[in-house]
């Protein structure tokens, strides 16, 4: 509960091997500095959770081979096509894949906010998804009458981990309309957040800026990270460097590449912080 | 006439789709459907509303990524779009990929929303641009979200029309087929029997896809045309920009 | 969907009797001019959803004869005491009570936001509440053993009526922190706000403003109503009248009491408003 | 000693039982609770976050009504606090009524978020000024929510201590009985016996309730008076103008 602040480095060694950890997709605020530290670090056997999908992050650290388990409704960089690295594990078999879909995701993350053991959902009967996740069952709707349901179980991330515009020095962290990042920071067990600015105003004073805020209550510790969500870029602030992203996925399309790549912008001392 | 590029044609036959709805929500990385739902939007008079994921300008959601299923669920969604990496003749669509699952030969981003909105969203309009065999198969080898469902599942939603770079058909869910509905210009009927897996019915003469009219191509190439480039600068600078 | 700008009489007379009706406690935001209006159009057989709780808006319809069933975690008058004409009721037995809890009734409306059946809860075993609500379920944790839960049916209002300080032309209405509103006009069928001032710029224009507004998607319509939470108060905004409040309470204590203070204060020629 | 007013002494009897703790949250109408914890944040040195409903300063929950108990259910909430319009040697609570529901004879406002907080929160304490048989009885005529549950309902939350007017009582969840802790200063046990409606245990000697030292009073009635006057103002005046 007790709230700290930290660099960079600090928050990577503070999500250990094996966590479960819940990520946003490439546009809503992605804490790349700690994800390039999390591949320095050399971090293992990590549990995915695209909220609903991931982009480069993902793609990143399976190329790093941190991940053991992908769970996601979509591996995307956007128009440039499909992750590299990400397709290259699937047609190995080296990640188990989780494939879901983005409601099933928000409706597990809710569970899990909610302290309930599963969801409801619609949809989904007839899906081949539903045929391999052996972590989602039917049911039957006990208020109608023959009316087939899908029970998608809590998701209760060990790590929530993102990128903010502002945070203050009580852990608050203001992400305006980009709600998925509250609800992922109320199921995870703790959250981690870069922030571009740490401010010395208390954001949950003005009523306003409340309103999107969420309270330091639910975050374990922030850092500061100018540009921390660079190369995917950050909504309102500053837009992915579409040049760099091409090069990571001209790279990232072989092992060599891919390689060069971490020397170059992930391994280098102080590459891109 | 001539001078309609494809793209257009495209934009005016799915806004014709989407006339007389109240919401229509345009998915990522759709530019097409996108200008389609704004093209429609601008000739409603304000009764129809868009939410174009992406844009900043043209969606109205402040609740997180859970509202645009919350929202289709509680049935303010008229109508959205799918694509697929494979598109069969009973309309199960897959964005998953080609092969065995998990360890496919060919892998898919993923499968999205589409297992959910499928079913909820009336008015589901397939979109692929690429009309080849190797998209619109016989059978997908993974349903990412089923064309259509048994009686007792929930789903008032479901697919309305598949439209290509060839032609448009439209689906019939009791008789779980597609009919061809019309070709675009300068395609046959034998050249899309011979580039479609699945097998479809057709009507005893074939119409030919109507291009836009002046006004309409005028819109689309003007207002429509800005405001696309909010989302899609490169998309609206190719399309646009010469016209 | 098409969004319209009324007056307070017309949107009450836009609440058919015998309407399932969302209302929120008096600190949330209460339509108080619109409750008054339809005491005066003679509102029949409303089923009011207190969300969770229910104060003078519930009381006052109660006593003026315009409830046929109550479903609310607590009625409430704050510090004063316990609301009199909803006591009056309960004793007589003139209305159908439908005792709740707060956390099931956020449930019910968030499975109704969800569009799904019912939704799972913990606690409520053992409760007379479940004795007495037929409409919940007993379940069982499916991803559990020997883990019994509760199930509440989604609650769909037909209306949910409530006070802003701000909207804009398009329907949108800024609620700040108070997300109950957001998600009572995500669940109802229809949604009725009064706003302080109905202002010029679209509040979804700014990003931080953006983040406590709820779209005018989920708004039917929207009128102006200076003072329009008089006399319970509008957080931020003005404090409840307390004396009026006081009055109110003492009136309210006989029926004759109370048929003057509706005389007085809701049936003379624009009271309030 | 004697200048240490009732509320005072509940205010600290209270506060010693959340040291230690994370976070506490305090309910509607609760002026003594929620001084109580602002009294126990004011000397942990900023280690214990009070979440204190119908305050503007001091609570920080964005996500509407709901969080509170999201909160609770996360595992997130420690100590909580409910009193009863009638309270039974189980530890069962009423908030709805005397007599036979639904047409009790005496209506209480309702249950509000009873019926699960005291499932989740770890240590609910029972708090009650009125300290009567006509409150504290043998058996609650509505069951608001349950003292105790079977083993295999999910249930990390319940009572730990039941605070009134005249003592404190501890409570075993195993036995289901309330055992005396300690009496105020100016009760004794015999009237305890005469005013309380069900039995309960005590041990052989009896503590008095310790009152608070003179550092601890003056905290109360500077800082703590202060702070829980932004949302009592009234109770702040009665009990500390004067001080």
């Amino acid at each position: 509960m007790a709230f700290t602040s930290h660099d960079i480095e600090q928050i990577a060694a503070r999500i250990p091997d094996g966590a479960k950890i819940a990520l946003p997709p490439d546009y809503s605020g992605c804490a790349m500095a700690v994800i390039r530290a999390l591949i320095r670090r050399g971090a293992k056997n990590l549990h995915i959770v695209g909220v609903p999908s991931v982009g480069l992050q993902g793609d990143m650290l399976i190329g790093a081979g941190c991940v053991a388990t992908l769970e996601t409704a979509a591996v995307t960089m956007g128009e440039l096509g499909i992750a590299p690295r990400f397709i290259n594990a699937a047609k190995q078999g080296s990640i188990k894949l989780l494939d879901g879909t983005c409601p099933a995701i928000h409706a597990g993350l809710q569970a899990a906010e909610k302290g309930i053991p599963y969801m409801p959902l619609r949809g989904l009967l007839g899906s081949d998804l539903l045929e391999h996740r052996e972590d989602w069952k039917r049911g039957e709707n006990p208020f109608g009458e023959d009316d087939p349901l899908v029970l998608i179980p809590a998701i209760k991330p060990d790590v929530a981990l993102f990128h903010v515009a502002k945070a203050d020095r009580k852990g608050n962290a203001w992400i305006g309309v980009r709600r998925e990042l509250m609800l992922m920071a109320h199921a995870a067990k703790q959250t981690f957040i870069t922030a571009e600015e740490i401010v010395d105003e208390d954001l949950l004073a003005d009523e306003i800026v409340a309103a999107g805020t969420i309270p330091g209550l639910y975050v374990t510790a922030v850092a500061e990270a100018k540009q921390g969500a660079w190369p995917v870029g950050l909504g309102g602030r500053y837009a992915p460097d579409a040049a760099h992203i091409a090069h990571y996925y001209e790279q990232a399309r072989s092992d060599d590449g891919f390689q060069r790549y971490l020397a170059d912008h992930v391994h280098a001392p102080k590459a891109a912080e | 006439m001539t001078d309609c590029k494809p793209e257009e044609l495209l934009i005016a036959s799915i806004a014709d789709m989407l006339t007389g709805l109240r919401h229509v929500a345009v998915g990522n990385s759709s530019p097409i459907p996108g200008a389609a739902a704004l093209l429609t939007r601008a000739r409603s008079k304000g009764e129809l509303r868009v939410s174009l994921l992406g844009s900043r300008k043209h969606t109205a959601f402040t609740d997180g990524g859970k509202e645009l299923f919350d929202c289709a669920a509680e049935g303010r969604i008229d109508a959205f779009f799918l694509g697929g990496g494979q598109i069969d003749g009973e309309a199960n669509i897959n964005l998953v990929g080609i092969g065995d699952y998990p360890q496919t030969k060919v892998r898919f981003p993923g499968s999205f929303g589409s297992a959910y909105l499928y079913f909820l969203i009336p008015r589901v309009i397939l979109f692929r641009e690429e009309h080849t065999d190797r998209v619109l198969v016989p059978k997908v080898d993974f349903i990412s979200a089923p064309g259509t469902s048994p009686a007792n599942v929930y789903r008032p939603g479901g697919p309305h029309a598949l439209v290509t770079g060839r032609c448009i058909f439209d689906f019939d869910k009791a008789a779980k087929r597609f009919t061809l509905r019309s070709v675009h210009p300068g395609h046959t009927v034998q050249e899309i029997r011979e580039n479609t897996g699945f097998d479809f019915d057709e009507p005893a003469k074939v119409p030919e896809t109507p291009t836009p009219d002046a006004g309409t191509l005028a819109l689309i190439r003007g207002r429509i045309g800005e405001e696309i480039a909010e989302t899609y600068p490169a998309f609206a600078a190719r399309v646009f920009a010469a016209a």
